[in-house]
């Protein structure tokens, strides 16, 4: 079995005549906590949709685990074992937090409609091993205090965080977090980073898009800088710091989201 | 409180149904069930509330008969509108071809037992609720692939396709309909004659029970979850590793089979069809119900199904006006309630207060 | 036989088919611009076709005088006099089928939008004591009273308790634009002076044959209907693409919140898009009674659901998507017809449709107001 | 708080008025329409002529749509029964009868709740209707089991009385006297080479029209049917102007009658139109206009010297108004019950048996059932459309 989790292999990604990856190949090792950047438009977020078959890639392969996820529906790439959360939040504003993070763990369950109909003994079984994973992880998250309230009325942080939790309950190989740290304050962030590392510590392997180069250079093992599509560097966090093309990217487009 | 806040306040007045609801979630565990069997009980002898004085004053159809309103109209109402709220209030699809469905199982009814077989009702309706579901998945292969109101558009070609079939079709009896269908068998004292309703009422209030218990466990399991995310959000819900067609099938079948319960049942009462049963119209009727009582509320659903049954038969008095009036306060409603009489209610987790952490913090992470 | 059949009728079919696709085209529009904007099926769309056929007869008999029958006869008129005849009745229609068309974003849907005013609680006010009246009085006269005494507080009270600044559900849109449209067809179906008998509207122009294409006649009335429509249609999409207004329309379909921050007046858009589609209707109105001469409370609905089709057809929200849904629909209704019998027309626009879709999950032309581009 | 206690009490008092007041009303109104009838007969009785017969307080009722789409149909329908029940009320002050309405929408699935509420109201004695076919179908086994007469002035389907109801009673011809007879007028009188056939597709209609087709044979070129609620005929007028047929038979009814004759006359088609009875009315003149001219309608009914004193009296009561499509038949029908009634009939079984051996001249023809309750006799009438007028031409043979 290789080290890499994840390979990909000379993707390309074109919408109409945009080409948003341009023959990208990075891989992420077992274990490991590694960061995308790059400037605005990117394609950062991209290069997420193309790991998690929301896009069918141009060209090129993903491989997860040693075997390509080519074909595969987006619910499958999950159940395989790679997770996700949002740029911009998208939980199920009318579901309480604890039913979000259950959907999340229903990943893992087979009951069906017969299953629930006649109340077999595997429904059981799942309910409450969903329940306990949910209000686990609401714990490990530091927000199980409002495990019984709807997802559209917690505090802002509250979501972030639910929506990380949601994502770990699908027992994932790999959590891809997108910008988890957009909107938060540096408290908040310094707070996020001790949990992402929490995390990893649990034996996740973790693929990070921020925005944030402190919150980047604090936490990742790694880092892969993207560029017009492009992969323009990869190492440690220090080697790409020092790298002229990340630097010059970065000077030569303006950062007016962070 | 300052005048319009009151007035809004009114408007927005769950209160006394919610406030009821909460007293009794407060209540031991026999209280809440006594008070659960007094009410089914007071709601099977619902063909007696006429004669009650004051209550009958209200519940009363003057005009027309109030025990058949309940079976030919009310029942199925209620039945129908809870098997939409499958479809469009739990998964979020919108339906506007619902009737066909309710069209499918009282016709399988029909041509069993009547036009070209002689089948007893009990066994045509199980058969009658599996067609309409094979009916449901059917429709719904080439078509749950598609968003919103694409969906809404072609479920409506459907249900019109199913009456102008119907219609024009002479093996399906055509315009003029079925006669003589066969009507449940009579069981002890329960005898399903022409000229009394009740039995019918009996079996159908039963019935409506029993597919409230069957949809409460599903509403409260992995389905009912991955329902409720793909109405609240689609990508989201796949992404998250729900299988979004195959429950979006599992939506569309159920709410057909229910749909097609209702056929069977009303089949069975009338003894009689025809193509006129099943305007587009009706379609858009039973969803009316099942906003008007709220959608994704089962609750809702079942008393939106009751009154849009029963309003009009209550006020037969203002004659051709009613479906005016219907009308426009179909939008008073959604204007002042846009959620229905009776809201989605965010699901109390009763577990919740009870629930202790079993380990310490284990994510079940890999090595 | 029938194949035959159709061989021989070919062109016969495909002029009425046109014809009649025109008219489901623009109606198709207004469905189409209130998709596009608010993402919301305007079931009450076809009420305000059906506006529009009336307001056609009331100009043409009550104000302009025009008989039913003259001695038995047509009442004809040629010349410069049947030209202003039909422009009063276009505008007579387009007029009120977009008065309508804001009467009804008023009071039935902008309250839903978190953002219902006076105009819409007056609205809704009048309906409710006209209602209450019912109960009451057994006169329509007193009812209109009733109505207008009980409007003030009832629209004060009403203005009280609007959900300002909440959204409601897309759900609860769709039922108000049934309630809408159940209690607009019944309004007329009752106290309209013939009840829910058809009416007739006066035959001005004569149906005289312009020219043979392929051994077919072409009527006159064919060619003002497929001449106007594709006018119409020209000058929307003129409007749409060219103009500042027109612009605003495009950005809020494409992006409410975005528009709001640039500045966009959205509630004033989403009115104009209204008017706009009202004014189509109102013209497929008065050409529909210029082709048909009639008119009843209950015409709009299946005409309201075949347009409808079309619009998704042809990608709904997409503006070219409605004129080329309507054509299609039009034809395939006509051809299927010939070939299958009449009793299957409906079915074979459904199935056309359910065709389109599996091969083409978001219509011929694609979906998006916005991208709508010449 | 306090004061929204109270705001929220009168709030609901307030409802709870309005909701008062409206079943307050509506039963006031139930009952003052009953009440209008007598009080209105007896003062304007003032001569109160001592003939007449005396009776207890018994009614008949009306069975169809008064609202909904076919809301028109069932008015003009019940506007014949309600001349006759008040003609009876005027010469019989001492035997006043009610006419009470069941509404059906002509909607089959409330048709067995309202024939319910008329088995529970044992005044009533007979039902005129129920008014169209399926709710028929839908209502008469009830009054069956409950031995309640029913004659239907407008139910003309061929196979409702397959389901030998000793209930039921028609005050018209079925279909399958009609028919044949059109296929006899076309065939001889018209003597037609090439017949077009279309229909609407309603159980009406196309069973109408089925009996021509198939009566007729091969001398039908071209048949098609119609969607009655579309505007648009444009295929089916291709398709006859293609075929070009002498004749051209439509069954349905004529709102939709004088569409498609304005359309295919538009069209140049020439040929003879042939209708049913569903088509003698004026709003088939109104609709068709100019085209209607020259239009054979059938009808198992004749204008005689009778219809015109009726037709007199029923402009008396409406004014402004003439009779339309089955409101002599209804008539005829209200007639045949309040002959029971006159006859001192008390119950239904007393006015069913009655019915059996009635025997009077009626409205439209002699009226006299046949042991399966169709009228007896097979006369059905040819008129014609004469600059906007219709009237008949003669017997068909």
């Amino acid at each position: 079995m290789s080290d890499n989790l994840l390979e990909l292999d000379h993707v390309t990604m074109k919408f109409g005549g945009v080409t948003a990856l341009d023959d990208v190949t990075f891989a992420i090792r077992r274990g490991e906590i590694l960061g995308l950047i790059g400037p605005n438009g990117a394609g950062k977020t991209t290069c997420f949709n193309v790991v998690t078959g929301v896009y069918a890639a141009t060209s090129g392969g993903v491989h997860f685990d040693g075997t390509s996820l080519a074909g595969l529906k987006r619910f499958q790439i999950t159940k395989r074992g790679i997770a996700r959360t949002f740029q911009n939040i998208r939980l199920f504003p009318d579901m309480t937090a604890v039913e979000n993070v259950m959907v999340g763990a229903d990943a893992n369950h087979r009951t069906s409609v017969g299953g629930a109909l006649l109340g077999l003994p595997r429904h059981h079984r799942e309910e409450a091993e969903g329940r306990n994973t949910a209000m686990e992880l609401l714990t490990f998250m530091g927000i199980a205090d409002r495990a019984g309230d709807a997802a559209r009325n917690l505090p802002y942080g509250y979501q972030r965080r639910l929506e990380i939790a949601r994502a770990l309950a699908t027992k994932p190989q790999l959590l891809c977090l997108d910008e988890p740290a957009a909107g938060f304050t540096p408290a908040e962030k310094v707070e996020l980073m001790d949990l992402i590392r929490k995390i990893r510590a649990q034996g996740y392997t973790v693929l990070l898009i921020e925005h944030d180069m402190s919150l980047v250079m604090g936490v990742t093992d790694r880092i892969v800088v993207l560029d017009f599509g492009k992969v323009i560097a990869t190492g440690t966090p220090s080697e790409v710091q020092d790298n002229p093309a990340v630097v010059a990217a970065y000077l030569g487009v303006p950062d007016d989201d962070a | 409180m300052s005048l319009s806040e009151s007035l809004r306040s009114v408007t927005s007045g769950s209160y006394s149904v919610s406030r009821l609801g909460e007293a009794l979630a407060k209540q031991s565990r026999s209280v809440r069930w006594s008070f659960g069997a007094i009410c089914i009980l007071a709601l099977y002898l619902l063909p007696w509330w006429p004669s009650v004085p004051v209550l009958g004053w209200i519940v009363e159809t003057p005009g027309t008969s109030f025990p058949s309103v309940l079976t030919d109209q009310v029942v199925i109402f209620v039945l129908v509108a809870l098997g939409l709220n499958v479809v469009v209030g739990l998964a979020g699809l919108l339906d506007l071809g619902y009737v066909g469905f309710y069209a499918v199982g009282a016709y399988t009814v029909a041509i069993l037992s009547s036009q070209h077989a002689n089948l007893p009702w009990l066994l045509c309706m199980p058969i009658a609720v599996l067609v309409s579901m094979i009916a449901g998945v059917i429709l719904g292969t080439p078509t749950l692939r598609l968003r919103g109101d694409y969906l809404a558009i072609v479920t409506l070609g459907f249900g019109e396709i199913i009456r102008i079939t119907a219609n024009n079709v002479e093996w399906l009896g055509d315009s003029r309909g079925i006669s003589n269908i066969a009507t449940p068998p009579s069981i002890g004292p329960l005898k399903f004659t022409v000229l009394d309703a009740k039995p019918y009422y009996f079996l159908g209030f039963t019935t409506i029970l029993i597919v409230i218990f069957l949809l409460r466990r599903l509403e409260n399991s992995r389905v009912g979850r991955s329902w409720n995310a793909i109405r609240e959000d689609e990508d989201a819900a796949e992404l998250m590793g729900v299988d979004t067609f195959k429950f979006k099938l599992w939506a569309f079948a159920i709410g057909a089979a229910i749909g097609g319960l209702a056929g069977s049942l009303y089949a069975g009462k009338v003894q009689f069809i025809n193509p006129n049963n099943f305007p587009l119209q009706l379609s858009i009727l039973f969803l009316a119900a099942v906003v008007l009582g709220g959608a994704g509320n089962m609750w809702g659903a079942v008393v939106g199904g009751a009154l849009v049954a029963w309003m009009p038969e209550r006020f037969r008095g203002f004659a051709d006006k009613r479906v005016f009036v219907f009308g426009v306060a179909l939008v008073l409603v959604m204007v002042f309630r846009p959620q229905g009489l009776i809201p989605r209610k965010i699901r109390k987790e009763r577990w919740l207060e009870s629930w202790k952490p079993s380990t310490e913090a284990d994510l079940g992470g890999k090595e | 036989m029938r194949d035959w059949l159709i061989y021989k009728t070919f062109w016969d079919l495909t002029v009425t088919g046109v014809a009649l696709g025109s008219l489901y085209a623009l109606v198709a529009l207004g469905y189409t611009l209130v998709y596009g904007v608010l993402r919301l099926i305007n079931f009450a769309h076809s009420e305000i076709f059906m506006i529009g056929t009336f307001a056609s007869l009331i100009t043409a008999t009550n104000v302009l005088g025009v008989p039913m029958l003259e001695a038995g006869q047509y009442p004809y008129r040629t010349g410069f006099q049947l030209v202003l005849i039909l422009l009063a009745c276009l505008l007579g229609s387009m007029v009120l089928s977009g008065a309508g068309a804001v009467a009804l974003e008023r009071a039935a849907y902008r309250p839903l939008r978190g953002s219902g005013d006076q105009f819409g609680a007056v609205v809704l006010a009048f309906v409710t004591a006209f209602v209450v009246g019912l109960v009451f009085f057994d006169t329509p006269k007193s009812n209109l009273i009733f109505g207008i005494i009980g409007t003030g507080p009832i629209a004060w009270m009403y203005l009280n308790i609007f959900r300002r600044g909440r959204q409601a559900p897309r759900l609860a849109f769709l039922i108000s634009a049934i309630g809408a449209s159940t209690a607009i067809t019944e309004a007329v179906a009752i106290w309209g002076p013939r009840d829910r008998e058809q009416y007739q509207t006066p035959r001005v122009l004569e149906k005289k044959t312009l020219f043979q294409l392929f051994g077919t006649d072409i009527r006159i009335d064919y060619v003002i209907v497929i001449i106007g429509a594709l006018l119409m249609t020209t000058a929307l999409l003129l409007f749409v693409n060219r103009t500042r207004l027109g612009r605003g329309v495009r950005a809020v379909a494409q992006d409410v919140e975005t528009a709001k921050i640039l500045g966009v007046n959205v509630d004033f858009v989403i009115l104009i898009t209204f008017v706009l589609g009202g004014v189509m209707a109102g013209g497929a109105a008065m050409m529909f009674t210029l082709v048909y001469d009639q008119s009843k409370f209950n015409i709009g609905f299946l005409l309201g659901v075949k347009s409808f089709t079309a619009a998704v057809l042809g990608g709904i929200g997409n503006l070219k998507g409605a004129l080329l849904g309507g054509l299609v629909l039009g034809l395939a209704e006509n051809y299927g017809s010939a070939l299958f019998g009449g009793e299957w027309k409906d079915v074979i626009a459904f199935v056309l449709l359910l065709v389109v879709l599996m091969f083409r999950p978001t219509g011929l032309l694609g979906e998006s107001l916005s991208k709508a581009r010449v | 708080m306090k004061k929204s206690t109270l705001l929220r009490a009168s709030a609901i008092a307030v409802s709870l008025a309005f909701v008062a007041a409206a079943c307050g009303s509506d039963s006031d109104s139930d009952s003052s329409a009953a009440e209008d009838t007598v009080a209105s007969e007896v003062t304007e009785d003032t001569a109160a002529t001592a003939a007449g017969v005396t009776c207890e307080p018994v009614s008949i009722a009306f069975f169809g749509a008064l609202s909904g789409d076919n809301g028109n149909l069932g008015k003009n329908i019940r506007a014949g029964a309600d001349l006759a029940v008040s003609e009876f009320n005027t010469a019989n002050p001492d035997c006043q009868v009610g006419l009470v309405d069941f509404d059906s929408q002509g909607d089959p699935a409330q048709a067995p709740a309202l024939a319910q509420e008329a088995i529970d109201d044992a005044s009533i004695l007979g039902i005129v209707g129920p008014a169209f076919s399926g709710e028929s179908k839908a209502a008469i086994p009830l009054f069956d089991a409950a031995g309640l007469a029913i004659i239907t002035p407008s139910a003309t389907n061929a196979d409702l009385n397959d389901n030998n109801w000793k209930v039921f009673h028609r005050a018209l011809a079925g279909d399958d006297k009609q028919g044949p007879a059109i296929a006899t007028y076309i065939q001889n009188t018209l003597a037609a080479a090439k017949v077009g056939v279309i229909d609407d597709a309603t159980e009406y209609g196309k069973g109408l029209a089925d009996i021509v087709r198939d009566t007729l044979g091969d001398t039908v070129v071209a048949s098609d049917s119609i969607d009655p609620n579309a505007a648009d005929f444009s295929a089916v007028v291709s398709k006859m102007k293609d075929a070009a047929p002498d004749t051209i038979f439509y069954g349905g009814y004529y709102a939709e009658a004088g569409k498609l004759a304005k359309q295919l006359r538009d069209a140049g088609v020439t040929a003879t139109l042939v209708f049913g009875d569903g088509v003698k009315d004026n709003g088939f003149i109104e609709a068709a206009g100019p085209a209607a001219d020259g239009s054979i309608i059938t009808c198992t009914c004749a204008d005689g010297a009778s219809f015109a004193e009726f037709a007199a009296a029923y402009t008396a009561k409406f004014p402004g108004e003439t009779p339309q499509t089955y409101g002599a038949e209804a008539y005829d029908a209200a007639s045949a019950f309040l002959a029971a009634i006159a006859a001192g009939e008390t119950d239904r079984a007393g006015v069913l048996e009655f019915l059996g051996t009635y025997d009077a001249a009626g409205v439209t023809k002699q009226i006299k059932w046949d042991e399966t309750g169709e009228v007896a006799g097979n006369a059905v009438y040819a008129y014609k459309v004469e600059a906007g007028v219709i009237s008949v031409i003669g017997l068909i043979e």
